[in-house]
């Protein structure tokens, strides 16, 4: 298989002791395993991540996202941009089709970006891992690789909000996406095709702001996993990774639930099954530790 | 099967459901020759398999036996069954149509006694039911079914079930040897009658359709009101329960533009008839009818007041956001009643989605130059020469707003063979 | 009042529409919700809201635009997006809500102490500074932004989480001492500026 | 001519029932007892074989009479097509073999059945006689259009495009009805294929109005005579046969033959007066009719008020003004198309007083319906008309012009609304002439008294002008079904009315907008030309059409009873200066209500008779009272009951055994001689199936059932006299769907005559 080359937007939370570091660390182990290159695009800004705009007008933000992509096509010409990070894949494709749409709002941007020396063309294809992994590598391939089949472990496959609406995964639907199932099941583990919080909303936006709301959010998503008899959640999603991961001892103490579950990335769960360790698949970055996944990367 | 004799005084009807059927009757019986191309292997397209029509709460098969007889009895109709048109070439007053036959394999000689069902063993989801229940691979397709002739499945053809009927036949009406095939022959004018079909519920993803065994689409349930239907007319679900407190989703896929952008009109009458479905069947019947906007358009509208005022029915002004089950399967109906602003989460044990009518052909797929809206519906044009649209394939029509049109199709292509005849006199 | 909340009263006295239409991001589709409810319905947040999308949706409409504009319900959006798939007319709901937020922000007419309107402003300056977010630092400006009193509670509540997140490095106490930033910081914030600037000189012509 | 008789019977043994039924006795019962001259059995008797076996019997050895004892007659109808000769069916497929179990013990009474059928098809086929023409056809290919509006202009030109001449007949001086008046039309047609979604795309518009073309069409067309300020002072005769007066205002009368007729007589607005809260008597609250008058009159300038001439600043739609309501006054229904015409009004301010006129609709449910109606709905909104679901409370003047009050549904809340115009959405009256029963109906139930107060009422009553002044037994208009609409199956067969030949099109029929009309009138002209083709070939219009039989009857023994001329549900009877009845054999559609009515027994068919039918029942054999058993005669709908029975046995339902079912065309046909009769001759019981009745009537005839219930709710007094219990006879409403019911229905006959025992007349 020829090497897949792609430009990279890891976005804020990837970063060296961001949030979801983690992420970042499995991804590349993942892509190492698949044979996909990421160039990451050089100075790439933050998204604002569909919360800037209390502070950022229409325009501002929009230019976030478009200088991102100038970047790419300037540095990274003819690469499609990849982004592991929802809400950076999805201001970003949104910025994209804004500007498509409406030739006045480009004009204004292509004069933003002009102060630094950069032109929009704005037609790099933009993807999420999660396509690049289905339409671009395929089940079969990401099978194929498989040397630790994650078997009697059931995961329920949470995709969370952004990475699913309003563009989600071509041929899943917006109620019901199928892919993170398809994907447990590829790598040999249980899946749990009828767990009906997997597009449910965990606040994540609202998190600092409104911590009771989105608590309440976050404590339907892990019950239903364990009504279903989840031993983890797996989430293509930073945000919803964080925010159901993190509160769960807050939960615990205003809801008297006894929640411990793990959630961790799909990357980690391939990283895990492709035989590389743990610290690849940067299980060390679990709060809530996997310790089915640690054992089996440990074997 | 059935030869097609035709000249350019011919009129092709294309599709034999009710509007179809009457545009032509309606012109047979201005002695006028039709060949009506039908692709079921029966006439009455959807009508037949309605329980009742609203607002008269009257049956269907009522006006369908009338017509069935008037079809039997004009010597000037031929009817050509499981059969599709692939192309029609030419211009008005002078067109070739070619028809593709689908094998039938029984022949004329069949006289309806039912012997080839009773040797078949194999069973297929039966269509006319929506695959509610089962068929033999040998069939009737339904009781009224006109040609009254029966139906070998093409599954059991290669099969020991096909040899079984050919040899239960004493009448030599079973011909396992028979091919689709292509005829052409020449029409003056074309009256596109191809109707509708229900929309796919399942693509309506925030509903469940395809997850849910208690969420079902009206036509679905308009099977289960009938006494010939699946469950013998009972309003039960699937697990056998009584289903009494019954939920309609207006708009399952109308109105919206990531299925259908046009109204579907007659949905709303659709279930409000149904309504009346469950009230008869218990006593302590309990309908919700969620809508946006109740379309009972003109004489229609003390019908949404009967039902308006039952006791036992309540209207909400609000598309339900989404279904979810509890654990014993009931559908729960999520959302805001508009009106006023009240949140609901309410459990029922059926939910009916009142589907949409999406035009039967395609907007791609139209075997004629056609002009065609946005909605893929037919719009009358002169562009469209001497082929005309009746009932659904112009519109969302309900059936008495079908067979207006139909008729008047009738005489628009009556005016075209007219124009020949006078132009070969 | 604000000198630019009262200009549009004047402007638009008769009809808060135009006024959202011309003023607010993708408000030109307000006019088309026909009022099903269903963003109201798909909400995940739906019960913290005083005033629904649609119900909003009618308000502007109905003209009733300081009720709208000084309401905390747009600031509940979680971005979820649900709304946006759901609308059979295909409004941008999540963005009008966005939209509105932003307005009324301009005009100066957000409910006192609104959390994710601070939050928001906060995470906007935060991105600005060095071109990327700095997470600890918006977290604890966000901590303390009710206050210092107020903050320490929080911060003390939130300590075991970001115990936590230090000890899977997903937190960097250094963090505070500068961080990440995009190398040509200038430039970045001169294309944001310039944007800033081109929008306010559109709006100014709408508004004048 | 008797001698001229040749009767020929056949027997099918084929689907069972050579293996069920004793053939060679069925066909020594059809020699001996049906008095057939030649019995032939054949083995698959729809096959090209029998049917040419058949064939041969009428060709070679002059066959005239026909009884085939097969299936159902309503199997292989196109194989057993012989219309050369009289032809009668046994049904001893569906209707004995199929319906009973197949064991010994039901053996005798299997084969008893079907040598009853037997007998019944010979005796029915004895007395009929295959139906000739009358003589008194010839093709009038001339159409009266009544009305010059929209409607009935589209129906002349489509009739003429045809290649039939027309008559139009409009009451005013110009052509163009209301439409003329209209600024703009409803587009009635949706977006173009490719439109997306969007808040500024490309979606239907108000059209402009084309009605003064569609004029210049008519009057350029060679096969139309137009006759302006005329009216119809007087219709006679039948269809292919009209003998229509056209009066012209200044009293000149032209008569014309016309072959079929289309009224297109249209609508009225619904008189605001009757809703007063609504604020009617204020100068700025108009009615959406008003409107296009004020808009016409602004050309493509700004709209202005009536009251001082200031431009229209604000504009509030009330709709369903006194509509979709059961307040007394208000119209029951609905136009259904007020709220296209808001949107399109709502759109004249927008584009002639500018973008910031606001225009405001409150409506409760808002009915844009199908494909163009949604599209339009968003075409109202691209253009910034604001949509409330309000329930207007009242509207009172002050403000600036007019004041709606009303309740804001979704806000939940009480709004004034000032606006400079108020445009009321009123609906559209059917313009219907009188409604020949409407006196009958209102006075159902009444006291002689009540009746008087309602005759007097009648009396000062504004009377209301016929439309067709047809010199009819029962009326000069066109029967209402309700609320004025002038037609009789409006599901099924909206155009068929209680007159034939005459159809109504267009809003006489029911609301509708011009789109809508022009396609209704294309039906009805379809509908008129087809009636007169028919007519000129003495074939009866539907649904029976290519019946050629009609109503005869014997002079000598009427009694002008005048029963016929009164039930006939076409008024196809009317009586001639002897006072004898006139039958109008195309106004006829043959449902045999006449001969139901009969008392002295007639009026015939050639093809359906008092005999044909009442020889059937003669024809059975009937066992004596000790043989346990009973025999119950089953008259049944064939369009409903019969199919019924019919496919109750092909689900495999038992019938009765001791049912003989007889089909009739109606049960209005049903003579009370045959329930006598049958009573006479040592039946036990005796069921009518028939259609609903009622004001939901399913009945094909209207009121054939109806009528067949009320003569029936008599025969009590009969069975009386005779010492018979009265439940022996009854009469039930069975539908097409009674497929379970219909033979329980029997069968609870049987448990009735088990209960008040044999009939005692058996001989």
């Amino acid at each position: 298989m020829a090497k897949r080359e792609y430009s990279f937007y890891p976005g804020c939370s990837s970063q060296k002791g961001a949030s979801s570091s983690n992420y970042l660390v499995s991804v590349q182990t993942m892509c190492e395993e698949l044979d996909i290159q990421l160039n990451e695009i050089p100075d790439w800004n933050c998204c604002s991540a569909s919360i800037g705009y209390a502070g950022g007008g229409e325009l501002p933000r929009l230019a976030l996202s478009a200088r991102n992509i100038a970047l790419s096509e300037e540095h990274n010409p003819g690469q499609e941009i990849v982004a592991t990070c929802a809400a950076c894949w999805l201001a970003t494709r949104e910025t994209q089709e804004r500007l498509q749409h409406d030739q006045g709002l480009l004009a204004e941007t292509n004069t933003a970006l002009a102060e630094a020396g950069l032109t929009l063309k704005n037609d790099a294809p933009i993807k999420h891992m999660a396509e690049v992994l289905i339409q671009d590598i395929g089940y079969d391939a990401i099978g194929a690789k498989v040397k630790k089949p994650l078997e009697g472990i059931k995961i329920a496959g949470y995709v969370g909000c952004q990475t699913n609406r309003p563009f989600g995964i071509a041929g899943e639907s917006y109620e019901n996406p199928k892919y993170l199932d398809k994907l447990v099941e590829t790598l040999g583990a249980d899946s749990i095709p009828d767990y009906e919080k997997k597009v449910q909303c965990c606040g994540g936006a609202l998190a600092f702001s409104e911590p009771e709301k989105s608590q309440v959010m976050i404590k339907g998503i892990i019950e239903a996993a364990y009504d279903h008899g989840a031993d983890m959640i797996v989430t293509p999603c930073p945000v919803c990774q964080m925010n159901v991961e993190v509160y769960q001892d807050q939960i615990n103490a205003t809801h008297g639930t006894k929640f411990k579950m793990p959630v961790v990335y799909y990357s980690t769960l391939m990283a895990v099954a492709y035989g590389r360790s743990a610290k690849d698949a940067a299980l060390n970055g679990q709060v809530i530790p996997a310790k089915q996944l640690e054992a089996l990367a440990g074997k | 099967m059935t030869e097609v004799v035709a000249t350019n005084e011919t009129i092709l009807v294309v599709g034999g459901g009710i509007s179809g059927m009457t545009a032509a009757l309606e012109a047979a019986e201005t002695g006028k020759k039709v060949v009506l191309v039908e692709k079921r292997p029966y006439l009455g397209g959807r009508v037949s398999q309605l329980y009742k029509y609203f607002p008269k709460l009257c049956h269907p098969t009522c006006g369908l036996e009338i017509n069935q007889r008037r079809a039997k009895m004009n010597p000037n109709l031929t009817i050509v069954t499981m059969a599709e048109v692939t192309n029609i070439e030419g211009e008005a007053g002078a067109y070739t149509a070619t028809v593709k036959l689908s094998p039938r394999y029984v022949n004329d000689n069949c006289t309806g006694c039912g012997d080839c069902a009773r040797a078949v063993e194999a069973e297929f989801d039966d269509e006319y039911n929506y695959g509610m229940s089962k068929r033999k691979g040998a069939y009737l397709p339904h009781v009224m079914a006109h040609p009254m002739q029966y139906v070998i499945d093409p599954r059991i053809v290669g099969s020991d079930d096909g040899q079984k009927a050919k040899a239960a036949c004493k009448y030599d009406a079973v011909d396992l040897d028979m091919q689709e095939r292509e005829i052409k022959f020449p029409a003056g004018a074309v009256i596109w009658a191809t109707g509708w079909q229900p929309y796919d519920a399942a693509k309506i993803q925030p509903y469940g359709y395809d997850r849910f065994d208690n969420v079902i689409t009206n036509v679905e349930f308009e099977r289960m009101a009938d006494p010939k239907g699946p469950t013998g007319g009972k309003i039960v679900r699937k697990d056998g329960k009584e289903a009494k407190n019954v939920a309609f989703i207006q708009c399952a896929g109308s109105r919206d533009r990531n299925h259908l952008y046009h109204c579907s009109r007659i949905c709303c009458m659709a279930s409000l008839k149904q309504t009346h479905y469950v009230v008869d069947a218990y006593e302590d019947a309990k309908v919700t009818i969620y809508y946006i906007d109740i379309r009972a358009i003109d004489r229609f509208e003390d019908f949404y007041q009967t039902v308006k005022a039952m006791d036992n029915v309540t209207f909400v002004k609000s598309k339900v956001a989404n279904v979810i089950t509890d654990k014993e399967g009931n559908p729960i109906c999520r959302g805001v009643d508009t009106e006023g602003y009240h949140r609901y989460e309410n459990t029922h044990d059926l939910v009916v989605l009142a589907t949409g009518m999406e035009p039967s052909v395609a907007k791609g797929d139209f075997p004629v130059d056609i002009v065609i809206n946005r909605e893929g519906f037919i719009e009358p044009d002169a562009a469209n020469g001497g082929v005309f649209a009746a009932g659904s394939a112009s519109d969302a029509l309900d059936v008495n707003r079908a067979v207006q049109h139909a008729t008047g199709a009738a005489l628009k292509a009556i005016q075209v063979v007219n124009r020949v005849a006078r132009a070969e006199a | 009042m604000s000198d630019m909340n009262k200009a549009m009263v004047e402007k638009y006295r008769n009809s808060f529409l135009s006024e959202v239409e011309a003023n607010v991001e993708e408000g030109e589709w307000v006019k088309m919700c026909m009022q099903c409810g269903v963003c109201a319905g798909s909400c995940p947040l739906g019960d913290a809201w005083e005033h629904t999308p649609q119900k909003i949706f009618m308000m502007i409409r109905a003209g009733k635009r300081d009720e709208v504009l000084a309401s905390d319900s747009m600031w509940m959006c979680t971005s979820c997006y649900n709304c946006i798939v759901r609308c059979p007319r295909e409004l941008p709901i999540t963005h009008i809500m966005h939209g509105l937020a932003h307005y009324a922000k301009r005009l100066g007419i957000v409910p006192q102490g609104q959390p994710t309107a601070k939050f928001a402003q906060l995470f906007w300056d935060n991105l600005i500074k060095k071109g990327r977010v700095n997470e600890l630092k918006l977290g604890l400006s966000l901590y303390f932004m009710n206050g210092f009193g107020e903050g320490i509670k929080t911060s003390l509540k939130m300590k075991d989480i970001g115990l936590g997140m230090v000890k899977t490095k997903r937190m960097n106490p250094m963090e505070m001492l500068g961080g990440h930033a995009v190398k040509d910081l200038s430039g970045f914030q001169k294309v944001i500026k310039k944007a800033q600037e081109l929008e306010e000189a559109r709006l100014a012509k709408h508004g004048a | 001519m008797a001698d001229d008789k040749k009767f020929a019977g056949f027997i099918c043994t084929g689907c069972g029932i050579g293996e069920r039924l004793d053939a060679g006795q069925l066909e020594t019962t059809a020699k001996r007892d049906g008095k057939m001259a030649t019995c032939q059995q054949h083995e698959m008797l729809c096959s090209k074989e029998g049917v040419q076996l058949i064939r041969d019997a009428i060709d070679k050895d002059g066959a005239t009479h026909v009884m085939i004892a097969a299936c159902s007659r309503r199997a292989k109808v196109e194989a057993f097509s012989f219309t050369d000769v009289a032809m009668s069916r046994a049904n001893l497929r569906e209707g004995v073999i199929w319906a009973r179990p197949e064991n010994d013990d039901n053996q005798e009474t299997t084969q008893e059945m079907a040598d009853d059928y037997i007998r019944m098809a010979c005796a029915e086929v004895k007395y009929m006689n295959k139906p000739k023409m009358s003589g008194e056809q010839a093709l009038n290919k001339n159409i009266l259009v009544v009305g010059g509006g929209v409607t009935g202009m589209t129906a002349a030109l489509e009739t003429a495009a045809a290649g039939f001449p027309v008559h139009l007949v409009e009451k005013t001086g110009a052509l163009g009805g209301w439409a003329a008046k209209w600024h703009k039309r409803i587009p009635g047609r949706a977006a173009a294929d490719g439109v997306g979604n969007g808040t500024n795309v490309d979606l239907p518009m108000p059209m402009d109005n084309d009605v003064e073309q569609m004029v210049a069409a008519v009057e350029a067309s060679e096969l139309i005579t137009v006759h302006l300020n005329s009216t119809v002072t007087k219709t006679s005769g039948a269809p292919g046969r009209f003998s229509v007066d056209i009066t012209t205002e200044s009293g000149s009368t032209a008569t014309e033959n016309i072959g079929a007729i289309v009224q297109a007589s249209g609508w009225k607005e619904f008189d605001a007066s009757a809703i007063p809260s609504l604020g009617s008597s204020n100068a700025d609250v108009v009615s959406n009719v008003e409107l296009e008058a004020l808009a016409k009159a602004a050309g493509d300038g700004p709209i202005k008020r009536p009251s001082d001439g200031k431009e229209v600043k604000s504009v509030v739609f009330v709709q369903n003004a006194g509509q979709a309501s059961t307040a007394e006054g208000h119209l029951p229904y609905h136009s259904g198309i007020g709220d296209l015409i808001a949107i399109k009004q709502a759109i004249y301010f927008k584009a002639q007083n500018g973008k910031d006129c606001d225009t405001t609709i409150l409506f409760d449910n808002l009915r844009t319906p199908g494909a163009a109606g949604e599209d339009f709905y968003r075409s109202g909104q691209q253009q910034m008309v604001i949509f409330s679901k309000g329930q207007v409370g009242e509207v009172t003047s002050g403000g600036n012009g007019a004041t709606v009050s009303f309740k804001d549904l979704i806000l939940d809340e009480e709004v004034k609304l000032e606006a400079d115009l108020v445009v009321l959405d009123l609906g559209m009256v059917p313009n219907s002439g009188p409604d020949p029963y409407a006196a009958n109906e209102s006075q159902e139930g009444m006291t002689d008294e009540e009746k008087g107060d309602a005759k007097a009422a009648a009396e000062i009553a504004v009377p209301i002008d016929s439309i067709l002044n047809l010199d009819y037994r029962q009326g000069s208009d066109l029967p209402q079904l309700k609320w004025g609409f002038t037609d009789s199956h409006f599901i099924c067969f909206p155009y068929e009315t209680r007159r034939t030949g005459i159809y109504a099109a267009g809003p006489v029929r029911r609301p509708m907008d011009i789109k809508q009309a022009q396609d209704d009138a294309t039906g009805a002209a379809m509908k008129a030309i087809q009636a007169a083709v028919n007519a000129g070939q003495g074939s009866a219009a539907h649904p029976r059409v290519g019946d050629l039989s009609y109503p005869s009857f014997r002079k000598e023994g009427c009694t002008q009873c005048k029963r016929c001329t009164v039930e006939c549900p076409f008024g196809a009877i009317n009586e001639d200066e002897k006072r004898y009845p006139m039958f109008n054999e195309s106004r006829c559609r043959r449902c045999g209500t006449c001969m139901g009515a009969c008392p002295v027994r007639v009026i015939s068919f050639e093809n359906y008779s008092i005999d044909s039918v009442g020889q059937q029942i003669k024809a059975v054999d009937i066992p004596d009272e000790f043989s346990e058993k009973p025999r119950i005669l089953v008259m049944a709908c064939e369009n409903d009951a019969y199919p019924a029975l019919d496919q109750a046995a092909m689900s495999g339902q038992e019938i009765s055994p001791w049912a003989r079912i007889i089909p009739v065309r109606c049960l209005g046909s049903v003579s009370l001689s045959w329930v006598t009769d049958a009573m006479n001759s040592g039946y036990d019981g005796i069921i009518m199936m028939g259609c609903q009745r009622g004001d939901d009537y399913q009945c094909h005839f209207v009121r054939g059932s109806t009528m067949a219930a009320e003569r029936m709710a008599k025969v009590g007094d009969t069975l009386s006299t005779l010492n018979l219990e009265p439940e022996r006879v009854i009469v039930h409403e069975v539908a097409i769907t009674d497929i379970e019911r219909a033979p329980r229905l029997i069968k609870d006959m049987e448990e009735v005559v088990e209960r008040v025992g044999m009939s005692p007349f058996k001989f």
